[in-house]
């Protein structure tokens, strides 16, 4: 079954790459679906010892919550915030690109130096796990529109229900369920957030986000100079 | 103890029946005067009684407070006297200053005046630093009483702030006091950290930055009581619990002492430089606050050089002092609230006078400020002889040290001498002789009765221990002797011969009033029967000398305060005549606080700019936000497995092997 | 010291004479003035003739002054009582004399400045207000410098008291310590100049007030009142003077009639000293005394320093 | 069973409460009956220690339960919220009438708000997440549960619909997120860590308690550093705390007082928790970084107080100052004084906040340097703000005094020192900005008729806390001059 772990492993690492250097909104949906529905098949591969019915349930809610229904909400915020495609990143796509691939090395090779994870599955899943991490919050810092941000969010989170299952970990159904139940109303939150965001701003651009703050306010006076004078 | 039970408790009843009652100006204030009153005279009692009949203090298990012993007994005099006499100056004052507040008012002064009774008397060093801090915070609320105006509220925020900082370094010293902090020169921390948590708020040089700001704010009585009463507080701390072991007096001698000539020189003449009445008030204390440090550094390095008529004079020469200031600067706050009342400025550019106006609270202004200035027939006189004394004994010491310190000293004392005689020169005559030089004096209001009681009353005490002076020496015998562990007949010794001298400083007093009463006979006999009239003022040729062209009391200030311009604290900003037609003209002169242009304006103003840098840390952007997430975490990792690793080395292996373990299962 | 009894008597006499003659010493300033400006100059007893005048007068006061204009001249003068009762007249200790009295003494000569101080402000006159608060400028310096010749006196005699100070203090001893001397009276001769209103600090016979110190804060007074400043400043004067006299000489102690004779000898020799300096200089400008005051805090700090270095002091 | 109780009732009124949107009246009714019985049962559980230590299982795995401390906490909570609940009662209606005035007087729109109904139903949710927060003995539990406080409080800070509010409801989301995410990751991390001896002992936090002594140490490092980081982000440990001062300033004062008083005391249990579990080995580092985070928030906090432009960001910064000196509390082994010190902060925070709300009311602005002269205006509540201003800076009788001087006891010169320092500027930054609101005359936004009469009516709950809070302080007061603290 290692190869299979693998496999999808790679193919992980293959969503990341795209997702960041994918522009159309749209695109990055789908492919955090794929990941999704990746992430969902990998429990169901790693069970050799055959699967439990709540290991099957749980299977199928994840498929079906990180699969189809995110996915859609985001797309059905994405229309109503009627925005297609990230434009001017801060980093740009090339650039993205080399600083993910050199994230991914930097992964791999730390995981192999430090043998950090024995236990794991297979030794290309807890890397490629952090690799996935990292790319959501490459995605969160360096996109402007916040619906990507959303997106990255969801990889960062997919990165980390990857290394639960890839490391094995149980936390039990209720928890798991508690897990999907939370990432899934946060996503449909941040689609209402997002929606109020559009109406408020005319744009989710969510680094013109930014006046709350301590920096530059209107009115800086200075107190404690005045108070002494 | 009973009394100051009852004390305790009749404050407090006071102020909250007043507190209740704020909406009846008349009933707040009889509860709160009631309650004032009998808790300040039974406080007064009770003091006076612990002081003569000092017993050993004895604490019982979880007592919060404790009958006083000497020490605390002497300090709690000024307080409860002082507090008496402003409860009853406050009902005059307030009636133009607290219409429908009179029961907020009464309700702070008489919880401060009982925390700050309670301060001497706390047995523990929690209570003790919970009564200070309710102390500064309900002298706080007093200051911030007149809200109206932004100096006030300056004057609030920086006064807190003070209160505050002492208490940041009261906890680290009783933190130290109690043996909960080892640390290796304990005394010489302890020390320190007193000596600024209570320098903070008995002014000492540096660290005296609130008081010309909160006493001019705050009203009169309050003022009053705050710098004659509780800036002594902060002595009292020092001397209780700052100072701890007998082999340091040499530390605290000349820590105190260099204090005092720095606060007293500083103080006189920062005094001199201001405008506003009680702000040079203000700053008089804090040089008063100096001779009374230098009097006691002179006591410490006495027991230090062990040269115990050093010792005993220096003591005698502050406790005395102590006393004398807190009277006298008591008397002059009630008179310079009792100015403000009737003109509604302190400006003493803008009065002048008021003697004929006000002549009760000018002649009580007079003798109490030419009093303070040391000068002889008077009462803080013989505590600055005292001083002196000791600064003499210290001259013809064998030390070069001690020798270098005591010229310094002396020099110290007598400059000061000379510029508070200028100091109050100007407060008299710029206040009160004179024409008026606005409307605000020359259409000054009467003095009501309970004012001019207080003040008489104030006065009338200062002459009874203008008497009694040598008998209080005897009586302060034992005060330095707590400092010894063992009380030595030489001190006893020394201290009736310096009895003795302020019985012939007072026989001198004697004789000086017999001469002057003397030549005044005579000069009334030469001038019965002989024509004495009236005129203008000469003025030189002058037909008609208005009020305008008089000496201001900034213009009468000026040229000593360019000789000795501290830090150039003391600007001159003028307007020249410009044209051939003039049309305006000015000069007026600020007088900046030195330590404030020094270090603490400096200070707040890097703080701030601080702050300014570290504001850009919250620019408003979420990505950046996350960033710093990421970095943090980041450099929390490499800290934790990079810096960290040589310790769980061998642990990480252990795990990594069991882990093998179970893959192989 | 022993207080013996004749030399109490010896103290008296010279007490009542100085009271007497202490209106000549004006006068033989004037004199030496005049002999140098080749002038007959006003006679010698010039003072008591004044002084005779204005007691027979009256008196006009301001209306603008409350009573502390009259208060002022009675207050510095009973001072200045208090003062000669603890002066060592004519070499003799005076029998009142106690520890720490040299701080009185001071002390008293600054009530009555304050109280003259005070007594100008009270007119409210432009002029009085200038002098008085150059008076508080002056003096409030030369109270440094006074102190610190009092250090100076404390550390070679070890005594505290003025009398023993200033005539216990014996040839043998002059003889150590009169190294630093000079430096020693020409600062005291600074604060003595500045105390009793003299030339180069104060001009009392200049006739343009903006220049005058003390006798810018008197312009108001007139009958008694003025006689009794006229003959406080010049019992003051006789007293600083005498203070100067004693402190550079030296009291051989053996014979009283010596030092009477030495004593009133010094002080009308002092007197003329002043007549000279007042001839050979001018008026310094108000900005530069402080700086002469300051200097004479430095000569006698030096001169302390000098005793305690090179001799270790008496003690 | 009554764990289930307790966290199930708030959330069924939330569901009714929502479903019968229409029925305004209703539903206030039913939001005070909740908060009520939620009083009394968590009084219940505090009193009866045996119910507190009840536990509900599920497959044998332990997931809800009490210690005497996340009792403690639910009390606090409860507490916070009834008394939040009764002022929202009577500040809502006042608050609707307002904004049309203020909009006039401003020449702004008048901000629209959300349902009443959706406004108390995301209340009682977020009380019953709190209350599973508290109750959880399961980890996962605890990380659900918090998570789920985000989701059902970010619509609450969006409460008045305006550009600022939805900016700060999306930051709050999004780093919360992001910051519990990496609590997700540092939950699993112990997993790892805590199988690294053989089997995997679950996340039950009695299980792991037991067996912490054989965590594999590496991981356990990183777990617990991506635990402060995520739950750090929560309680608002710098330099994880950027979303409370949006947060707190654009949400309505009620939700701010329960955001300030409660949900960060949720998240520091959390923290606890975890730190609970340090094993010995890893004692040392876990205590360095939590003091290390708590300097940091205490220096953050202290310098964006100084200077600061809003009274309700300042108050959040002093959360952030106040966690910061509950982690460092926590850390340096004084159990007593970080859980006191939170309760303490907790009941000063929601005064303040609540009469934050009440200045907001009055004055339609936030902009400190606007306001001016409020004891002539608003007496009540000016004295109120002065005193919960000095309460949370630490001056007796207020009990932070307390835990204050406690730290200094037992933190040593140099770590003392250093918060001193900065309890200083925060005294500093606070009083001034206080005073300046207080003081002096009417400032360039003048206070409104009609809303500053019903802000000043406003005011008995914050009398009601600040009496509670003096009477705490000083029983306090008292263990500690008897030496039993």
């Amino acid at each position: 079954m290692n190869a299979f772990v693998e496999i999808i492993s790679v193919a992980l690492l293959i969503t990341d790459l795209v997702l960041v250097i994918s522009g159309r909104l749209l695109h990055s949906i789908r492919w955090v679906a794929i990941q999704g529905i990746l992430l969902g098949l990998l429990p169901l591969l790693l069970h050799e010892s055959g699967f439990g019915v709540q290991m099957l349930i749980l299977a199928v809610i994840n498929l079906s919550v990180k699969g189809i229904l995110l996915p859609l909400l985001l797309i059905r915020a994405m229309r109503k915030a009627d925005v297609r495609r990230e434009l001017e990143p801060f980093v740009g796509y090339t650039a993205s690109l080399i600083l993910l691939l050199a994230a991914t090395a930097i992964c791999f090779g730390f995981c192999r130096y430090w043998n950090i994870a024995p236990g794991a599955a297979s030794p290309a899943s807890v890397p490629v796990a952090f690799t996935t991490m990292v790319t959501g919050l490459f995605i969160i810092i360096a996109r402007r529109k916040a619906i990507t941000q959303a997106i990255g969010f969801l990889i960062f989170e997919n990165g980390i229900s990857m290394f639960g299952i890839c490391m094995m970990l149980e936390h039990g159904l209720m928890v798991e369920l508690g897990i999907l139940l939370d990432v899934f109303v946060l996503v449909f939150v941040m689609g209402i957030a997002l929606f109020n965001i559009n109406r408020e701003f005319s744009h989710i651009d969510s680094d013109k986000l930014n006046s709350l703050g301590d920096w530059d306010l209107p009115a800086q006076n200075h107190k404690d100079g005045e108070a002494e004078q | 103890m009973v009394l100051f039970d009852a004390s305790l408790f009749l404050l407090a009843a006071g102020g909250i029946l007043a507190l209740i009652s704020n909406r009846n100006d008349r009933i707040a204030t009889i509860c709160g005067l009631t309650g004032g009153l009998g808790g300040t005279l039974c406080g007064a009692i009770g003091a006076i009684r612990a002081f003569l009949t000092p017993e050993i203090r004895t604490v019982a298990e979880g007592a919060v407070i404790q009958q006083p012993e000497m020490m605390a007994a002497f300090f709690l005099m000024p307080v409860t006297i002082l507090g008496a006499f402003a409860a009853i100056h406050s009902v005059g004052y307030l009636k133009h200053h607290g219409h429908g507040r009179l029961g907020i008012y009464w309700f702070f002064y008489n919880l401060m005046i009982a925390s700050m009774i309670l301060v001497p008397l706390s047995a523990t060093p929690v209570t003790f630093l919970f009564c200070w801090e309710i102390m500064g915070l309900t002298s706080f609320a007093l200051v911030a009483y007149e809200y109206h105006s932004r100096e006030t509220m300056k004057a609030a925020w920086i006064y807190l702030l003070a209160c505050h900082a002492g208490i940041a370094f009261l906890i680290p010293m009783f933190m130290i006091h109690l043996g909960i902090w080892q640390t290796a020169n304990a005394t010489l921390w302890l020390f320190l950290t007193g000596a600024i948590g209570f320098g903070l708020k008995a002014g000492l040089p540096g660290l005296h930055v609130w008081l010309p700001e909160a006493h001019p704010a705050a009203p009169a009585p309050v003022s009053s009581v705050m710098s004659g009463a509780m800036i002594n507080l902060g002595i009292f701390g020092i001397l209780t619990y700052a100072v701890k072991s007998n082999d340091h007096f040499l530390l605290y001698g000349y820590f105190l002492l260099i204090c005092g000539i720095i606060g007293a020189f500083g103080g006189a003449v920062s005094a001199y430089a201001q405008q506003n009445l009680k702000r040079l008030l203000a700053c008089s204390s804090v040089e008063n606050i100096g001779i009374i440090c230098m009097g006691l550094g002179f006591g410490f390095l006495g027991f230090g050089y062990q040269n115990n008529f050093m010792a005993v004079c220096g003591f005698t020469g502050a406790f005395l002092h102590i006393l004398n200031h807190a009277v006298l600067k008591g008397t002059l706050f009630l008179a310079a609230g009792e100015v403000y009342r009737s003109t509604g400025t302190l400006n003493m550019d803008l009065l002048g006078g008021l003697m004929k106006r006000i002549p009760g609270t000018g002649r009580i202004f007079t003798l109490a400020g030419l009093s303070l200035s040391g000068l002889p027939p008077f009462n803080a006189f013989p505590g600055e002889f005292a001083i002196y004394l000791a600064g003499f004994a210290g001259l013809a010491a064998k030390s070069t040290l001690l020798f270098v310190i005591s010229l310094a000293g002396i020099l110290g004392l007598a400059v000061t001498g000379g510029v508070v005689c200028g100091v109050f020169a100007k407060a008299i005559g710029g206040t009160f002789l004179g024409e008026p030089r606005s409307s605000h004096a020359s259409e000054a209001e009467k003095t009501p009765v309970s004012i001019f009681g207080a003040m008489t009353g104030l006065i009338s005490l200062a002459v009874i221990m203008l008497v009694a002076t040598p008998v209080m020496t005897l009586l302060l015998r034992k005060m330095p002797e707590m400092f010894l562990k063992t009380a030595g007949n030489e001190i006893a010794q020394h201290s009736n011969h310096l009895a003795g001298l302020m019985l012939k400083l007072t026989a001198a007093s004697g004789i000086v009033l017999i001469f002057f009463i003397m030549i005044w006979l005579l000069r009334y006999m030469l001038l019965t029967g002989k024509s004495v009239e009236k005129g203008p003022t000469w003025d030189c040729g002058y037909a008609e000398p208005t009020a305008r062209m008089e000496y201001t009391a900034t213009s009468f200030a000026r040229p000593l305060c360019k000789d000795i311009n501290l830090l150039s604290c003391f600007k001159k900003h003028e307007q020249k005549p410009d044209g051939l037609f003039p049309e305006s003209a000015s000069v007026t002169v600020t007088a900046e606080d030195p330590a404030t242009a020094a270090w603490w304006k400096p200070l707040f103003e890097f703080f701030g700019k601080i702050a300014e840098k570290v504001h850009r840390l919250q620019s408003g952007s979420l990505h950046w936000y996350i960033l710093m997430m990421v970095i943090a975490v980041l450099a929390m990792l490499i800290w934790g497995f990079v810096f960290q690793t040589d310790k769980t080395a061998g642990q990480k292996d252990h795990g990594k092997v069991s882990v093998k373990k179970e893959v192989v299962k | 010291m022993k207080f013996e009894f004749n030399h109490s008597i010896i103290w008296g006499i010279s007490l009542l004479i100085s009271l007497l003659i202490c209106p000549l010493l004006p006068g033989i300033i004037n004199k030496v003035k005049a002999f140098f400006a080749g002038r007959r100059g006003p006679r010698l007893l010039q003072l008591y003739y004044d002084l005779g005048k204005l007691l027979c007068k009256g008196a006009v006061f301001s209306h603008t002054t409350s009573g502390v204009l009259q208060l002022a001249p009675v207050v510095s003068l009973a001072g200045l009582g208090g003062c000669i009762l603890l002066f060592p007249f004519g070499c003799a200790a005076s029998p009142l004399a106690f520890t720490g009295d040299v701080i009185l003494f001071a002390y008293l000569l600054a009530l009555g400045r304050v109280l003259t101080v005070l007594g100008a402000l009270d007119t409210g006159s432009s002029f009085e207000g200038m002098g008085a608060s150059r008076e508080i400028e002056f003096s409030a310096l030369a109270e440094g410098a006074l102190f610190t010749v009092i250090a100076f006196l404390i550390l070679i005699t070890g005594h505290f008291s003025l009398s023993d100070m200033l005539i216990g203090f014996e040839t043998n001893q002059w003889l150590r310590f009169c190294a630093p001397m000079p430096l020693i009276f020409g600062a005291f001769g600074l604060v003595l100049l500045t105390e009793a209103c003299r030339v180069p600090v104060d001009d009392p016979e200049t006739h343009l007030e903006l220049t005058m110190i003390h006798e810018a804060m008197i312009l108001d007074y007139g009958g008694p009142d003025m006689a009794l400043i006229e003959y406080g400043a010049a019992l003051k004067l006789w007293l600083l003077s005498s203070i100067a006299v004693l402190l550079v000489l030296p009291v051989p102690g053996s014979s009283m009639f010596w030092n009477i004779l030495l004593y009133f000898g010094g002080v009308f020799l002092m007197a003329i000293l002043i007549g000279i300096t007042e001839s050979v200089t001018a008026r310094f400008r108000m900005l530069k005394v402080p700086r002469m005051l300051t200097g004479a805090l430095g000569f006698a700090l030096i001169a302390i320093l000098w005793i305690r270095i090179f001799r270790g002091g008496l003690l | 069973m009554i764990a289930i109780l307790i966290v199930l009732l708030p959330l069924i009124s939330a569901g009714i409460i929502y479903l019968m949107g229409k029925h305004l009246k209703f539903g206030r009714f039913l939001f005070l009956f909740t908060a009520v019985c939620h009083s009394i049962c968590s009084v219940y559980l505090l009193l009866n220690p045996e119910a507190a230590l009840s536990k509900w299982d599920i497959g044998k795995t332990t997931l809800l339960g009490f210690d005497p401390i996340s009792a403690l906490f639910l009390l606090i909570t409860s507490l916070l919220f009834i008394l939040v609940a009764i002022q929202t009662h009577f500040w809502l209606p006042a608050e609707l009438a307002a904004e049309p005035e203020h909009a006039a007087a401003h020449g702004h729109t008048a901000a629209g708000f959300q349902k009443e109904s959706v406004f108390r139903s995301c209340l009682l949710a977020f009380l019953a997440m709190m209350t599973l927060v508290t109750a959880a003995r399961n980890l996962g539990i605890l990380w659900v549960a918090l998570e789920a406080t985000t989701l059902v409080s970010a619509p609450l800070i969006c409460f008045r619909r305006s550009a600022g509010s939805v900016e700060a409801m999306w930051k709050y989301l999004l780093i919360c997120s992001v910051g519990i995410a990496m609590a997700l990751f540092g939950t699993m991390l112990l997993d790892v860590a805590a199988s690294s001896g053989g089997h995997s002992p679950g996340l039950n936090f009695d299980k792991l308690l037991l067996t912490r002594s054989t965590f594999h140490t590496g991981w356990f490092k990183a777990a617990f550093i991506f635990a402060i980081a995520g739950y750090g982000a929560k309680m608002g440990l710098a330099p994880f705390h950027t979303w409370l001062p949006d947060a707190h300033s654009e949400a309505p004062g009620t939700v701010s007082a329960l955001l300030s008083g409660s949900l960060l005391n949720c998240s520091f249990l959390a923290l606890m928790r975890f730190y609970a579990l340090a094993p010995e080995t890893l004692r040392p580092f876990c205590k360095n970084l939590m003091i290390a985070g708590g300097l940091f928030s205490l220096g953050i906090a202290a310098f964006f107080i100084l200077r600061q432009n809003d009274f309700k960001r300042m108050l959040a910064y002093s959360s952030v100052e106040h966690m910061g000196l509950a982690a460092i509390l926590w850390a340096i082994g004084c159990d007593q004084g970080a859980i006191f010190h939170v309760c303490g902060h907790s009941l000063i925070k929601m005064t303040l906040f609540l009469i934050a709300g009440n200045i907001l009311l009055a004055y339609g602005t936030r902009a400190i340097p606007t306001i001016g002269g409020m004891f002539k205006d608003m007496p009540k509540t000016a004295c109120f703000w002065l005193i919960g201003i000095l309460f949370i800076c630490g001056m007796p009788p207020s009990p932070l005094f307390v835990t204050e001087y406690l730290l200094v006891r037992e933190a040593g010169p140099l770590l003392s020192t250093a918060v001193l320092l900065l309890l200083f500027v925060v005294f500093g930054g606070m009083t001034k900005v206080c005073l300046s609101m207080l003081m002096g005359h009417t400032g360039s936004s003048a206070p409104l008729p009609e809303p500053t009469k019903n802000a000043e009516r406003l005011n008995l709950i914050p009398l009601v806390a600040l009496i509670a809070v003096t009477c705490c302080g000083i029983m306090w007061l008292i263990l500690l001059n008897n030496g039993e603290i």
